[in-house]
């Protein structure tokens, strides 16, 4: 697109006259070397047969979290058992309105975030600032953009269109969400997809925007390792806090910092996604964790001055700080925390109040101040305040645990139903170790600390954190900073193999930290398929965790393996808007390796991956509403994803069902002939309870119709190798797997034959494939 | 109300309006099993993780399934336990996977005609109550439900109260008994 | 605005080739005669100050309507009694989270209908179609944009600014919702409020845009009168229904009906907004009535096809269409119903389809297809088609009566819990009379006849219709059709004793069926303040629900009362988008007839009206999240709404405390002097419980600080007089109100200053005063 | 569990975990009021609904009122009904207002200091529920709650169960007969 000025120095109409005056003109949509295809800025009605084609084939089960509906003032309606609410809906229909309202709500969020961004840095670098995800490597830079929009982003400014679309499509996904709207569950599953599809394109925007503006790395294997842990935190320097997921307040933080010299004087610290992007800017910021470590982190007094922006902040944040004595600032209107907006002030005059603690914090909606004002805040306040601390020290901690009287309220308000009466016990005797054992399954949510839980007065979630004193002091690790977007090079390089089936699979394990055990499992399954040579991506706070884990070589796995997206690479593409690069890979695929014209043409590059490229999604502590969204987008792809026991609780799954063999045809796009081609992939969103379970899943979601002999054998080999492994059996469902004998892992053969003989299974001929759901891809010779 | 309710073990795990019926007597339980057309046993994780007196609830599960010729279908990741006990599951499969073929009516796992009755345990708790939640509005017409677990689930049909490892050890002994001795 | 068209016949550029090419540039914002003021499309934190001001005044309460939060995977959890959910939120935040979202998703379906109208009227009448909303008599034909956006449209295109300009910022309100954001109670407050304001400027569009499209009535005080009631549809011609807010394609229906010369030969009729905006079209269109009589219609059979388009559509209606073997067309792609979208159809296909029932249904999303396929349907369903009932004759209703068992369940599940078992008692016993009694206070919700409620299988909703045949014989009124805005003439008229409190009050009338009693309250309401010469406005619904009464004379109140913006004028606005025309006329008070600036000034018009213009809105039945954000965009201005009963799930009032003398100062925009006022107005938002107390509310709540002693004394008149009326006893704050001896009501002197002796009332002082919240708006001289 | 709870009349007014202690006995009720420090009565339209042998919920509440010396709030449109027996109640107000009053700890009608007991009788059924729910969650602190409707008020910390309406009056009846023979 480009970016037309006109200058008129006088201009006279009927309506109007005008002088000196000059207009952009933002609106013209270049042409690229392809016309667009069918689907350009698609709006609810245009992918709706698409969507109805996948969710006929993986169906939702709906598992009500709340069996009313309390949405307007005819309700409270009980929907259970086939019951309708006063305005008709019935239970399935209310479940998927939920899923909607919170999908859309996911991606408003990145939308908002999205439009904040980029009005500031347009700002900032000019609405001419070039679009540079990764110079000549990533020719196809924006391929969700692309793809939904038709747009070919140049510049900056060439985002707001498709921001635009963004934001008007929510607008419709939220209206229909109104009582009194629509009735059909299977009509709302396709707007949540919709949704899905509008944040992968708010996502790109955020994150090209800010790859291009602040130089992130861009598509580099081999961007730098950063520190992460509690423990990396320098308690002698002052500290600056970071919270939250838009990154501009704490870049100016850093330049602020740098133009003063203070570089190194300064510990520049973040939470959640701000700290992921601020690696990628300077390599003196430093990573605390994931959003579990919130709370005790700021507990721990560590932080001088906290800064947050907007997205997974404590909404307590405020009465946190205030308990450590340390001064919150809060960057955006999203987030005001009822803090008076001190945005016209002086510098001086908001040091001085924060200072001397004259108010607990300032809202600064304008990031050069907050950079200045949190830098000589901290100083300052560094020196008159002791870290103030709000762990217990062990001996407290064995204090407090004799007077638990066992009554497992704690527990019983806990997301996880921690064992924490049972651990109270024994640190009651002296043994901190049990109750040290909850400290990587915690979430840190201070559930089990609100009032009137323990009738005792206990407080199990700083207990926890102060019985493990020596576990925070080896939260210490390496992680690769997030590199951005793919190489189309790397596309090209693995396109083949992942098609083929060669390479197995990419696994793309992302989301935030609502863990149902120790956060340690996303790594322990992150390495479980590095080892396997599958391309394993991450980003979020699930980049995070998998970082805080050390291998047998005591080496994080970022450190063991390397950043490329081939097969046996950990490719952290950045925080969670990062995600839509994994999408965007996905989509490149299709377009560079497979040559589907990109440009607006939705439905075929989906059906593409969906038919062939073996790719799925883990969120094994997904916890938001922007995961929800992101997952979404996923589903209208065709892309499988696996959420963690948590993950129950967004109300559905889409479950394919293999034992209908009905379910599993599809189309020979080269003669139009119906072909069986068993479950692949089996579902399309399930969540199951323990890791196990996840891992036994992945290769077998990893299964495409597309899939060579070769391909096919080297997947089922992973999973049937896991099945056992974990499960000490053969998996029962091998046959439907099993086209050909071909098909069958070379070193497996024997078992593998007895259960399709068990199974009465015969061998079937598998053509070489064109697989497509939808008929309008057939194109039969002559 | 028609019959005794408890209150979830999770606090904030709050059901519609219709809760299940708290399990009084095992024989409850043992007596709707008897009379139930087909039967089925949805056994997960936490079936294994606490022991008492050297016996882990899977034990039971088993003596029951055995007992009564129940179909068990093993979830996430409890097979290995099974197996170790010389018990072969008839299916392996995720608890939202059987959740979803049991909305079914069409769906059996032996070719017996449509289950009538689900026999839950070892679910995490709130996976459970949500597994629990789909099958009260999507299976109401041919299911019912019963959780066996030591906590209560409002969702089913029937549930124990909330209960001390120990109460929870003697009711699955005593149905497993009850199983035992009945004519089959 | 003026739309500059260039044509450039050739063009080179460094980055761009183009020929013959023409652009619009609707992007120039024309000036007006004056300049923008100080919140030229405000954003979150423009005018947080005022709402922080209103809100310490009228602090909320809140009224959880559920304890827990069940938003995100780490939930439940239960807030209630101080605890704190996992992500840290506190109940009074998550309370007003919940209404931020209501609110957003309300003004969303507003703004997301705007959009679709924008969209149809632009390709139906072009960009250039100019917006004419009353010709001379009314030059500000946009109070609310040009308040808000500071624009002045022009023509259609011109109002696409201000449409992008909501949707971006809902997109921001709804991303301040997520997990993990704002965690202050009154910032939620105040983005409530920016939903609101938001709200109004896209009910302006909506209304504003088909009012010039349509030429609808134009301010026009003397709109005719239309049909109204189930019994005016002629049950022996074809008959089609409408459902729905978004009246293009109802408007197609009438004018191929037209064109068909078919007229008079098919009934065209409606439910809820779009019925009242066909009348503004057409005088052959006639209203069924609001949403509660949709169950009851769609039963009677009456309905040869049913047209839905978008919201207030029950989400059952496919199910009830088909009981009654009325083919259904949905229009709009929010409320697919799940049927096959036939757009690309021919017209033939679709009605052979429909007429011969293959489908049950079809989705249509093009509204000059809808309009010939829905009259051609109507036209051969109706030959073939008995009309099939699905209401029980009354021997059958006292038939089934005798096996009702009164065991309270059909009681416990309605909203209303109206007595049904006793009423059954009476019809098994002949008697149809309590069961007919029931009849206006059904909701027509159908929960009564949900699965499983009534062990006996009884219907009881469909058994209170079926009692009341000869009341359904009965129900044909008259109502004024909807006028659209008020002219600037009337504002000049009204401005000055509305302002001296003279015109004792505006009273807005509005809102959705949900009504805890009769629907005739809204009537006699209505009639106790036309006769009390107060100026009454009515709009959607409630402007239906007012029609269906008669007077002693046996007529309408629309046939008794004049339809001016005067004392004793009763306005009906039109559909729920007119309710702009409500804030739009108080706006336009401040900014017509007292000469405040408007261009984007909202705090100075939003104080003059707080401070001044005593109007009050009552939403009697509010049902919905659109009703909430209309009611909140009247917050943010300072006018005062009160809901009925069920308006108390909105979760909160905002409510006064008249017992702190220290909330009810203002400054004297002339001195600069703080005043005490008393509490006028005493509530900013209130659900009562009886229609006598939202009687005696309303002369209390347009009390306003500048009323003049003569104007005061009228209200306290009004509001003592219906307070001993209905209460039998003086009020006990009359002291509150009562400034100098000159305002109290002469014809009350004896008994009114008796009670300021009881309470020790002194004379104070009033000087003339320039009442205002804000220190900004103190001009003190010199 | 602490104690006897009930469900709600209406049957999807599920409230959160904390449900209201049932009354078991109007002994009950009698003894927290003579234990309270400043108790207030709130009193609406639904206390003059019904009739059962020419009496009215209202006249107990006058009874019960007189004989403590409870200061009584009308609500809504009761004023009348009130006035009717030749009793003034202290103030008059909309449900809500009073609600919101009894947030203030610092609030009381007759500047006895703050209120510690709320009896409630004859708000709407959906009405009282949300304003109770106000009051268990911005009153907790200073205030508890007795709803002496005929239907069980979850919200409360005191209410009936769902009475027949011979029960509630027995029950009112009895409440009002045990405050009449206290020394006040
Ligand atoms: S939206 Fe429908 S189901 Fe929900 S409360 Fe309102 S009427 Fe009931
Ligand atoms: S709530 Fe307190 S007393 Fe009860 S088990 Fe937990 S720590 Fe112990
Ligand atoms: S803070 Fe940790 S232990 Fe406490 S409730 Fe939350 S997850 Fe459980
Ligand atoms: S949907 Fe959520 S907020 Fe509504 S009643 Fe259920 S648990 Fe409560
Ligand atoms: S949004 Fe907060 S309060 Fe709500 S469920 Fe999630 S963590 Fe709990
Ligand atoms: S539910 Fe049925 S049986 Fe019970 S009172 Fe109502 S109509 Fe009668
Ligand atoms: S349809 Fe009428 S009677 Fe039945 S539940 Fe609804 S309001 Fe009550
Ligand atoms: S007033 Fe309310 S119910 Fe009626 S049509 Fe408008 S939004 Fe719908």
């Amino acid at each position: 697109m480009a970016n037309l000025k006109i200058r008129i120095d006088e201009l006279h109409t009927d309506k109007i006259i005008a002088k000196g005056f000059e207009f952009r003109v933002g609106r013209l949509i270049e042409e690229w070397e392809e016309e667009p295809g069918p689907t350009q800025m698609p709006n609810i009605a245009s992918l709706r047969d698409w969507d109805r084609k996948l969710l006929s084939k993986y169906k939702p089960f709906y598992l009500p979290f709340c069996e009313l509906c309390c949405l307007c003032t005819m309700g409270k309606c009980d929907l259970s058992q086939g019951k309708r609410g006063a305005c008709g809906i019935d239970m399935a229909a209310q479940q998927s309105r939920i899923v909607l309202i919170s999908c859309t709500l996911g991606a408003a969020t990145h939308t908002a975030h999205a439009r904040h961004l980029l009005d500031e840095l347009i700002a900032k670098y000019g609405p001419d600032h070039p679009i540079d995800v990764g110079g000549a490597s990533v020719y196809v830079e924006a391929p969700n953009i692309r793809l939904v929009t038709g747009i070919k982003p140049k510049t900056l400014s060439d985002l707001e269109d498709a921001l635009e679309y963004c934001e008007k499509e929510l607008i419709h996904l939220l209206a229909a969400c109104h009582t009194g709207q629509e009735g059909d569950n299977i009509d709302f599953e396709s707007k949540v997809f919709h949704a899905g599809m509008i944040d992968h394109v708010a996502l790109e925007i955020c994150d090209i925007a800010q790859i291009s503006a602040y130089n992130f790395p861009k598509a580099d294997p081999e961007a730098p390792l950063a520190d992460i842990g509690i423990s990396v935190i320098d308690p002698t320097k002052p500290t600056i806090l970071v919270i939250g997921h838009n990154v501009p307040p704490s870049i100016e933080i850093y330049e602020y910092m740098k133009k003063a010299g203070l570089e190194d004087s300064i510990e520049l610290c973040g939470i959640c996604c701000t700290a992921l992007d601020l690696t990628r800017k300077t390599s003196k910021a430093k990573i605390v964790g994931p959003l579990s470590h919130q709370l005790r982190f700021i507990r721990s007094g560590l932080a001088d001055v906290i800064v947050v922006d907007e997205q997974c902040i404590r909404t307590d944040v405020l009465i946190e700080a205030k308990r450590v004595h340390a001064p919150l600032i809060s960057t955006h209107y999203r987030n005001f925390q009822g803090l008076p907006d001190r945005t016209k002030d002086s510098i001086d005059e908001i040091v001085k109040d924060l200072v001397s603690a004259q108010v607990p914090g300032v809202a600064l909606l304008d990031s050069e101040k907050v950079g200045e004002v949190a830098v000589k805040v901290a100083l300052s306040v560094f020196k008159k305040r002791q870290k103030f601390k709000a762990i217990p020290l062990e001996p407290e901690v064995i204090k407090d645990a004799k007077r638990c009287t066992r009554c497992g309220n704690c527990q019983r308000v806990c997301p996880n139903y921690l064992p924490i009466p049972e651990a109270m016990l024994a640190v009651a005797n002296g043994n901190l170790e049990p109750l040290s054992n909850l400290y990587e399954a915690c979430i840190g949510c201070g559930r089990c600390e609100a009032y009137d839980v323990c009738h005792q007065g206990l407080k199990p979630h700083s207990m926890i954190v102060g019985a493990s004193r020596l576990k925070m002091e080896q939260d210490r690790f390496k992680i690769r900073i997030g590199r951005g977007a793919i190489q189309d090079t790397e596309i090209r390089a693995v396109g083949g193999p992942i098609v083929m089936g060669e390479i197995p699979g990419v696994v793309a394990i992302v989301g935030c930290a609502n863990y149902p055990g120790s956060w340690k499992d996303n790594a322990i399954i992150a390495e479980e398929f590095l080892k396997r040579k599958f391309i394993v991506t991450a980003s979020g706070c699930a980049a995070m965790s998998i970082s805080m884990y050390k291998n047998e070589d005591n080496q994080s796995l970022y450190e063991a393996y390397p950043g490329i997206f081939d097969a046996g690479g950990l490719v952290n593409c950045g925080s969670c808007v990062a995600n839509s690069h994994i999408s965007g890979a996905l989509i490149k695929i299709a377009s560079i390796f497979a040559k589907r014209k990109l440009n607006s043409n939705y439905e075929e590059i989906a059906d593409y991956i969906h038919n062939r490229v073996g790719a799925v999604g883990l969120a094994w502590g997904a916890m938001s509403q922007k995961a929800s969204s992101i997952a979404s987008g996923f589903w209208r792809l065709g892309v499988p994803v696996i959420v963690g026991p948590h993950g129950s609780k967004y109300r559905r799954g889409l479950l394919g069902r293999k034992d209908i063999k009905e379910d599993w045809y599809v189309l020979d796009g080269r003669t139009g002939k119906r072909v069986y081609v068993g479950p692949t992939p089996e579902h399309l969103f399930i969540s199951v309870e323990k890791k196990e379970e996840a891992m036994v899943l992945i290769p077998k979601l990893c299964m495409r119709p597309s899939d060579t002999t070769k391909g096919r054998a080297i997947k089922l080999y992973h999973y049937i190798d896991l099945y056992t492994k974990f499960y000490g059996i053969l998996p029962d469902d091998i046959h439907l797997f099993v086209r050909t004998k071909a098909d069958i892992p070379t070193t497996m053969k024997e078992e593998v034959i007895k259960v399709l003989e068990e199974k009465g299974w015969k061998e079937s001929e598998i053509p070489s494939l064109d697989p497509t759901l939808l008929s309008k891809f057939v194109r039969v010779k002559g | 109300m028609k019959g005794l309710i408890s209150e979830p073990f999770q606090k904030y795990e709050i059901p519609g309006p219709i809760k299940a019926l708290v399990i009084s007597k095992p024989k409850v339980v043992s007596s709707i099993i008897k009379r139930a057309k087909n039967p089925i046993f949805i056994v997960g994780h936490e079936s294994t993780k606490v022991e008492l007196n050297g016996k882990k609830p899977i034990d039971y599960v088993i003596r029951m399934a055995k007992a009564s010729d129940i179909p068990v279908v093993a979830v996430s990741n409890t097979a290995r336990e099974f197996l170790k006990r010389d018990f072969k599951p008839k299916a392996l499969m995720a608890s939202m996977e059987i959740g979803n073929l049991l909305t079914d009516p069409n769906w059996s796992i032996n070719g017996k005609g449509p289950h009538d009755i689900a026999l839950i345990l070892g679910i995490t708790y709130y996976v459970e109550w949500v597994i629990l939640s789909g099958l009260k509005s999507f299976a109401y017409n041919h299911l019912k439900t019963i959780s066996l677990d030591r906590y209560y689930q409002p969702n089913a049909n029937w549930s124990f109260p909330n209960l001390s490892l120990k109460e929870w050890y003697e009711n699955l002994e005593e149905i497993a008994r009850e199983l035992g001795v009945m004519e089959k």
